[in-house]
């Protein structure tokens, strides 16, 4: 470990705050880009299914 | 059609359509007036800034005509023509662009010498910006004739197509004023002056191509 | 060579089978790699000696910024492929990878802007890197803006196709360009990347979340890919079958 | 160009085949594994109701739009990729025919045509009832009578192949039986048309009828 304490760790010196909102900004844009793929996936499967369905129906 | 048949087309164009080069030629007066009046009218700022004040107001003014180069064409059916004329594609795109930077680009170099004295730009320099600007603008309507070319049947697609053509715009500018911003420093400018000439041969080669396959993906 | 694969690559039946199989392998594996590099580099690598802890937003700012790159490469030979081969996966790749690209560029900004700050002192610098960054953002901004603006599928096709070769030709020729611009302008400015043999415990994490954020991505863009095949082959029988009989 | 030494049209052999044409315009089917042949000297007329894709199956045989499957032979020769064969030896009018409004009549012809000396053009323009207006700007004339610019290029062209669509549109009663007197004469000189029309065609024309459903 390069730091002493977790006090340390989270003020990383005098940057603490430019480290940890680049990581914080990251971490929102990559897990948005994720939910937002996962769920159009999900979407996607959702309608063709329901429109299956309704097919085979009529 | 045969291809003097449609070149002689495009110069009667062209020629029936005057507005439309005195137009560009306006815009691109208007862009460089902004800076005088929108940033300072001293020397100190117009002359070091002159030469990316009028390249970027020549980007801007090739765009914008490139931009219809190919709308009237589109409407009256004569794009889908060119298609079915049994005619190399590209090779009429570069003769429509050909005659087009022609219309627009004689007219301004008439206009630069008086244009570089409201900006403060010397005779030796003057010879350099001309130079940039001959070898130089043939990339700006080569690379724009793509994206007219793609956002030929859009009805408002001069923002997208400026949106993307643009960023392709940045080297032929950057090596543009490097030279003029080299000679008025008393550097050697041959090697920009050269890779102006590299990028206009290189688009040369590859824009009418891509320019055609745009063309037939638009027509339909 | 056998070049079957790459045949198979092209039909959208066998290419969402295959991603079923692995997207969910690259995504496990990718997401291990980046936690524990980012974990690596920001607890245990040293400090730099020059720029402080502040150093550690490399372990994100870089890992991105080649993932901006290497999508817009396979943008490129996908644009390619596109328009010589007329494969049926290389717009849906583009389609698929061009908002993930643009991401990429937007994080490695955001994190070259704040890093800048402690740095040099100001937010933004007229860096080579950062311009370039911003360049690329801008070209993907492009390429997302005529996908959307296009209705006809096969225009908006062929549209990112021809974008996606021109751009990948004039790449080089904007990061040349710029680079000699910023040492024409920047003479000798202190890079916030570019340092002179990085030592073992600094570069290993780096690798490593690099190689993570391929994985990530990597998976990202399969996912994205197997909803664009969803849409575009929805007439299909396979899918049809793929849907009702295995209830994916 | 017929040749008269060979007492016989040259490209008497010519036909038109397509098989298994599938096409799609935005999200439907068209035409689903649509196959017919034309050969030369047939008048072939595209039947379909009102958006059944008569003018799009045009275009795609023109080579404007891609097909999602299918193959076309020009005598014998695949040619779903490459029309240029096809080109050489085609005309097509769709529904916008490429008159430039800031050209005036005889400018019009003179660029698509111009082998054509101005006595043939004067001529052509007579046929298709525009007698005296090849001065005229083509922005001043309708659009009746901007399409009827167009049709005259088929007394000036020597090109083998005409897609045609609606080419009657424009015409009085008398225009049609001009044109439809000039598709007689070129289909017996071996020459090939495909066209689209709402019209009843004349029964002294060998029409071959093709239904899209």
């Amino acid at each position: 470990m390069a730091f002493e304490s977790i006090n340390e760790f989270i003020s990383m010196g005098t940057h603490g705050p430019y480290v940890w909102s680049v990581y914080g900004i990251s971490l929102i844009l990559l897990l948005g880009s994720y939910f937002a793929s996962v769920k159009a996936k999900k979407n996607q499967i959702k309608r063709l299914k329901q429109r299956y369905l309704r097919e085979q129906k009529s | 059609m045969t291809y003097s048949s449609f070149f002689y087309s495009e110069i009667l164009a062209i020629f029936r359509r005057k507005q439309d080069a005195v137009n560009a030629l306006v815009f691109f007066l208007l862009v460089i007036t902004l800076f005088p009046l929108g940033v300072s009218p001293s020397k100190e700022f117009l002359q070091p800034a002159a030469g990316g004040i009028i390249w970027c107001a020549v980007a801007l003014a090739v765009l914008m005509s490139v931009e219809g180069m190919f709308k009237e064409d589109y409407n009256d059916g004569s794009l889908e023509q060119l298609v079915v004329s049994g005619l190399y594609l590209p090779v009429l795109v570069l003769l429509k662009l050909a005659v087009h930077w022609f219309a627009i680009m004689l007219p301004l170099l008439v206009l630069t010498p008086i244009l570089s004295q409201m900006l403060f730009i010397n005779w030796e320099i003057l010879w350099v910006l001309i130079l940039t600007l001959i070898l130089g603008s043939p990339a700006l309507f080569l690379i724009g004739t793509i994206g007219a070319a793609l956002t030929v049947s859009l009805r408002r697609g001069a923002v997208l197509m400026l949106l993307i053509i643009l960023p392709f715009y940045l080297p032929v500018i950057i090596f543009s004023t490097g030279a003029i911003a080299a000679a008025q420093v008393g550097q050697p400018y041959n090697g920009q002056l050269a890779i102006l000439g590299a990028i206009s041969l290189m688009t040369l080669t590859l824009s009418p191509i891509m320019a055609a396959v745009s063309i037939k993906a638009s027509v339909n | 060579m056998n070049w079957i694969w790459f045949h198979k690559l092209g039909s959208p039946k066998w290419f969402f089978q295959w991603a079923n199989k692995w997207s969910k392998f690259a995504f496990v594996i990718g997401l291990v790699m980046l936690v524990v590099g980012i974990a690596w580099g920001l607890g245990f690598a040293p400090a730099d000696y020059q720029q402080g802890n502040s150093f550690r937003i490399i372990y994100i700012h870089v890992p991105s910024a080649i993932l901006a790159q290497s999508c817009y490469l396979g943008l490129g030979v996908a644009g390619l492929v596109s328009l010589v081969w007329r494969m049926k996966m290389a717009p849906v790749f583009i389609k698929a990878v061009a908002p993930l690209g643009a991401v990429m560029a937007v994080i490695a900004l955001i994190s070259g802007a704040i890093w800048g700050k402690p740095t040099w002192g100001a937010w933004w610098v007229w860096d080579a890197r950062l311009t370039s960054v911003l360049i690329l953002f801008l070209l993907y901004m492009g390429v997302i803006a005529i996908q959307n603006s296009l209705d006809d599928m096969q225009l908006a096709d062929k549209a990112v196709a021809v974008i996606s070769v021109v751009g990948l030709i004039n790449l080089p020729i904007i990061k040349y360009s710029v680079e000699w611009w910023n040492t024409l302008h920047q003479p000798a400015t202190f890079t916030i990347t570019a340092k002179p043999a990085m030592p073992m415990e600094m570069w290993l994490p780096l690798l490593l979340s690099t190689l993570g954020m391929y994985g990530f991505i990597a998976a990202i863009a399969m996912w994205r890919m197997q909803t664009e095949v969803l849409v575009r082959e929805h007439r299909s029988n396979w899918v049809k079958k793929e849907i009702l009989d295995n209830g994916i | 160009m017929i040749s008269a030494d060979l007492g016989k049209p040259l490209h008497s052999n010519l036909d038109l085949s397509i098989s298994g044409l599938v096409i799609e315009r935005s999200e439907r089917i068209l035409c689903d594994n649509f196959s017919c042949v034309v050969k030369a000297g047939e008048v072939a007329r595209i039947m379909g109701e009102n958006g059944a894709g008569k003018s799009t199956l045009l275009k795609v045989i023109a080579g404007i739009l891609q097909p999602l499957e299918g193959q076309i032979f020009f005598s014998g020769e695949d040619i779903s990729y490459h029309r240029d064969m096809l080109h050489r030896e085609l005309l097509y009018l769709g529904h916008h025919a490429g008159i430039k409004a800031v050209f005036s009549v005889a400018e019009n012809l003179n660029w698509y045509c111009p082998n054509q000396t101005s006595d043939a053009i004067e001529l052509a323009l007579d046929v298709v009832g525009l007698a005296g207006y090849s001065d005229t700007p083509a922005h001043q004339l309708s659009a009746g009578q901007q399409r009827r610019i167009a049709l005259a290029r088929l007394w000036l062209t020597d090109k083998k192949v005409w897609l045609l669509d609606e080419p009657f549109t424009a015409l009085d009663v008398k225009g049609v039986a001009v044109l439809e007197a000039k598709i007689k004469q070129h289909t017996d000189a071996g020459g090939l048309v495909i066209l689209t029309t709402h019209q009843a065609l004349d029964d002294s024309l060998s029409v071959k009828e093709i239904k899209l459903v």
